[in-house]
């Protein structure tokens, strides 16, 4: 393992998303400075769903279990999270 | 107080907790929700509540907290349910005891319609004809934003 | 269906209730309203509630009419208790079934109000010092009347 | 008992009122047309506490158990009821 090994975030998806890309989570590389919109890029660029659920401005974020958007910086070993639109109650 | 569990509630418990909590308080505002019998699909036979461990405890602490800043708050207890529930079961919970009675009302009612947008649960509606997922509904969208409109 | 008992109620019962009767909608919203342990006086040590029978009942029933033209009301339901109460006791419940979140709430919260300002109860609040009959707030009154400015 | 004993409203006083009077209902002859104020005004003729509290003007007032008004008519037998503002819930 290298230095760079450690510059990652931890990008988890639930529920329709979870589903439609068909894991639960993936390590992301990133290097500082980093906003999530560099993740979503990141992930966009594995083409076919990945960029269409990335493109979905619907698909709401939050990075270390905190409501977040596509702006709010991230540092190594961050958890981000993407999914739809909660639907609880 | 927040609780996320798979199994089923009791009201007169929660009541309890909330009334000697309160102690020598006025007023105690409940509300229960129970999954439909009836959904986006006809032939809905239950649903399967997905959830995220951590983020959600800490989203509806948050609102307890917000409503607590709002409103006199002596009390407040949510439980949310996870799992594969039936037609008729109970799925959440939100009550509130307060001094005064419009203030129960209020934080009882802010909570629960908050919880309803920023809260991440996820309902997938399981039919005979296949599964899916829910859904947001623009009027839970609306009736939240309402909150932020009377703050302003 | 509307009760005036010098008995205590059980929450859980008048929910099971509401729920029985509401069979597959999605929403109840309860109050409950306490004996609180202070009051216009410093030593209160109980009240003693009366009512006029039969208005009182009358009175409700019609809130209750009324709440159903303006929301969804699927079963709603009060208890209100007189003769003499303790401090921290149960006084009154109103709970309210509906298929809409929004409609359990306002209609729970208008009878309550309604309630406050129309149906024949007084209080006497029992002291040491001597008994006392309480005084209308104005704070009920303007809080009743917001529903028929709403309404307007 | 000639007619005229017919043509009288029962009055019922609740609370305070009730106290103050040390009476719970007093039955009060009417004539036709009769309102609530005329009533009003016979048992103020009775004078002292009477005649206080029938000049309250924060006084409740109920015909056959149904919220009224001074001028709300009445016929023999009705049910005026006269008290405080309510206090319950």
């Amino acid at each position: 393992m290298n230095d760079q090994s450690h510059a990652t975030v931890t990008v988890r998806f639930f529920a329709r998303l979870r589903e439609q890309l068909d894991t639960d989570s993936v390590a992301v590389p990133i290097s500082e400075p980093a906003t999530v919109a560099d993740v979503l890029k990141t992930l966009a660029d594995r083409g076919s769903v990945w960029a269409e659920l990335c493109a979905d401005s619907r698909v709401m974020i939050a990075v270390n279990q905190a409501m977040a958007k596509t702006t709010t910086p991230l540092k190594p070993r961050d958890e981000v999270a993407f999914f739809p639109p909660v639907t609880g109650g | 107080m927040v609780i996320i569990q798979a199994a089923d509630f009791d009201l007169a418990e929660e009541y309890q907790k909330l009334r000697n909590s309160g102690n020598g308080t006025g007023a105690i505002a409940t509300f229960t929700g129970l999954v439909r019998d009836h959904g986006d699909l006809d032939d809905v036979t239950g649903l399967f509540l997905e959830h995220y461990p951590g983020m959600t405890e800490q989203v509806i602490e948050g609102l307890i907290t917000e409503a607590g800043k709002r409103w006199d708050v002596r009390a407040a207890r949510v439980i949310h349910r996870i799992g594969s529930l039936a037609l008729g079961d109970q799925i959440v919970f939100v009550g509130v005891c307060s001094a005064h009675r419009g203030d129960a009302f209020a934080a009882c009612q802010f909570i629960m319609d908050a919880l309803k947008t920023s809260a991440p649960f996820w309902k997938k509606e399981l039919s005979r004809s296949g599964d899916h997922w829910v859904e947001q509904k623009d009027s839970d969208r609306t009736q939240s934003e309402q909150w932020h409109k009377r703050q302003e």
